[in-house]
């Protein structure tokens, strides 16, 4: 069956979202993740008003990416058993492009539910008003870089047997400048400083991440499954 | 359709094969043969462009494998021993990912050729290890492309299911299409076999 | 072959032992997992002594519960996936007793290799020195209930095609008491108040699971792997 | 040795089967056989005690199962679909967890029987799946256990494998043993065959 290229991608694109929306734990997991701890904050090292409120950009910055990470090892690792990772590296179509498609998935059922999560959980550590736009914004940029720049760790480690958090010790220099500007950003506005530099910051990393990541991903799945 | 010349491979520092050199032709069916561990898998994931690396040389229809990837991967069918079946997703939603351009009363047709009858919109992970396969080989009846690379396409299978399998690629070779299968378990067709770990083609 | 029961429990904590020692995941997870979140901490909430100091006792409690959460799913997930659960349930062995061998494995290989980093975890934080020892003695008998009381929502969801942090929804209500009375611990030590009391219940805690788990989780995996 | 009498089984609502009765005696290799998805496994499942939820009665040497856990579970070996071993571990470390009073020299001999001989201390994870299985079946020749029960043992075997797991059972059944196994491909043996799916006793 020969099909063009933007209908592979969509076919792709129409595969990896139901499959998304239908495996509860993929969409459901990271949100748990992000409220349970978001909850446990209090319960752990006091209800202090003014305590939370100093951390909470801070925290929900660390725990939007913590989330993500923990997220990124099934971004190819069911295709990995099931063999439909075999079935697109001998598609006609670029692998790139597939890639793509899977990533921008994983940024619609983890990234994006985080972000629109955020504002109920500044809210449950007393962030101060000014810190919510900001922090919306930052998390928005900021969580479509970490699912770019993390799928590439997720090709690399998707062939050993025990990949668990190897990836993170992989990628987490490329995320720690993401939490910083990210974290910032909010933590100057509820400051009262300007915070707008570091979300053009935050747009470049983005940038940078979508030209490149695709073809670093591909490269890293043929080596994968090589041997 | 695809000549193997003087192919190789390694694996964990051991060589499972050297110098094979076959040509799969038009009208062709090859059994490849040979006890466990001696490296049929590694073969098809090869010839298909899974793996890449390799000695020797790869030719589709007489131009190097690497310069024609396109136009060879438009040719081919694999299913390999993990055939790509989302078990979240029913039969159809599996079968029409692969083949976009069929449409309702094929995929049906296709199905229900291999006794799936009825389970058409039930979500994978409900059925059998033979279900599944037969989800997967489904495809078959409905792939234009010429080159088919199966491995173990018989395995789970009832007898009802192999019969309509041994039919269907004995249609496709009798069209000029070629099929290269592994299977333990003797096959039910006049095929060519190639023995794997002594290297030997074996006439039909 | 006809064995007796303390060999046949032998064998199961030599075989998880042996398992676990081999798979990096199952003992590096937890402890990279640990090391991670600590180390962002400062990079994400800012580098103020004071402040990390404030948290610095709450934030190991509930990261340390964390880490043991995410490493639940695969007390017998293995097990399951590869027919050895079949096995222990056909064994002429009583199951809770085996069980009690893996979740031995368990925490060895999680809650006392996290207990025995809490100290310098607790350096990076800069904890004031008379937080260390209620920290470590709070974690060791605590991080004890964690994994018993964690192995029967492990047993509940191994079933499920998709685990995940559901099993964080069902034993939550339990891990909660756990993490108050334990943070508290240490906290109320770096205040100079009394913590003995909270040490003891956290004894009766671990005392009930250790009786009682055993037994839950085997019905629960009798339950699991019927259907 | 093993007696069902009026057993039955559903599944997601389904009846898979009911009113199953017959006995698995001494000497006896019983073939269970059925198209894919009619519920084999599942009866497996029942009568080794895995899934303890049925209806009707299992009686074990004349008691219901249910009081006399421990014998039955003594005189049982069961080898599932998925059969218990450890892809971390080598072969002789799962060979030995299943039977740990054999000591080196039965242990390898029982490898060396189903061809594994060299294959001892590699990790399970670098076998082939025909390997893996070799690897759980070796189990049969220290078995002391009259009553085995196998899932489609002879999946992914070769030949020679197969070979030496047919006389592995014959000797056992011989010996006064009892084997209940389900397979696709036809056994070699003399075996009685059930039928699953019209519920009948086919005659050896």
């Amino acid at each position: 069956m020969s099909v063009g290229l933007a209908q592979a991608m969509g076919l792709q694109f129409t595969q990896d979202w139901k499959l998304a929306v239908r495996s509860r734990s993929d969409w459901a997991n990271p949100m748990i993740f992000f409220v349970l701890v978001i909850t446990l904050l209090p319960l752990g090292i006091g209800p202090e008003v003014k305590q939370l409120a100093a951390i909470a950009p801070g925290m929900i910055w660390i725990v939007a990416l913590l989330a993500t990470l923990l997220s990124l090892d099934a971004m190819f690792r069911s295709d990995w058993d099931d063999g439909s990772l075999e079935q697109m590296l001998i598609s006609p179509h670029p692998l790139p492009m597939l890639v793509l498609s899977k990533i921008a998935v994983h940024w619609l059922v983890t990234g994006l539910p985080l972000t629109l999560l955020s504002p109920l959980l500044g809210l449950m550590l007393s962030l101060p008003e000014a810190g919510y736009l900001p922090l919306i914004v930052s998390l928005f940029i900021g969580s479509a870089c970490l699912s770019f720049i993390g799928a590439i760790g997720a090709a690399l480690t998707v062939a050993l047997r025990q990949g668990g958090l190897l990836i993170s010790l992989i990628i987490m220099p490329f995320y720690v400048p993401v939490l910083i500007f990210g974290a910032s950003a909010a933590m100057r506005a509820v400051q009262g400083f300007e915070y707008h530099g570091l979300l053009v910051m935050l747009g470049g990393f983005l940038a940078l991440a979508v030209a490149g990541a695709p073809f670093a991903v591909a490269a890293a799945l043929r080596i994968s499954s090589e041997g | 359709m695809l000549a193997l010349k003087d192919l190789s491979c390694e694996r964990d520092n051991r060589l499972l094969f050297e110098g094979l050199s076959v040509t799969f032709g038009a009208g062709d069916i090859w059994h490849i043969d040979g006890p466990n561990g001696v490296g049929k898998t590694s073969l098809l994931r090869q010839i298909t462009g899974v793996s890449r690396y390799h000695g020797g040389e790869l030719r589709w229809r007489g131009r190097d494998v690497a310069e024609c990837r396109y136009e060879f991967a438009q040719s081919l069918v694999y299913i390999g021993h993990t055939p790509g079946i989302k078990k979240a997703l029913s039969a159809r939603e599996n079968l029409h990912h692969y083949c976009p351009a069929a449409d309702t009363s094929a995929l049906e047709g296709a199905l229900a050729e291999l006794g799936l009858y009825g389970f058409e919109d039930v979500p994978c992970f409900r059925l059998s290890a033979g279900q599944l396969r037969r989800v997967a080989l489904a495809r078959l009846a409905l792939a234009s492309e010429p080159f088919w690379v199966l491995d173990e396409p018989f395995t789970a299978l009832d007898v009802h299911a192999i019969a309509a399998l041994e039919q269907r690629l004995s249609a496709h070779a009798a069209r000029g299409g070629c099929v290269v299968l592994t299977s333990h378990q003797p096959v039910n067709l006049p095929v060519q076999r190639l023995a794997l770990g002594d290297y030997s083609v074996v006439p039909a």
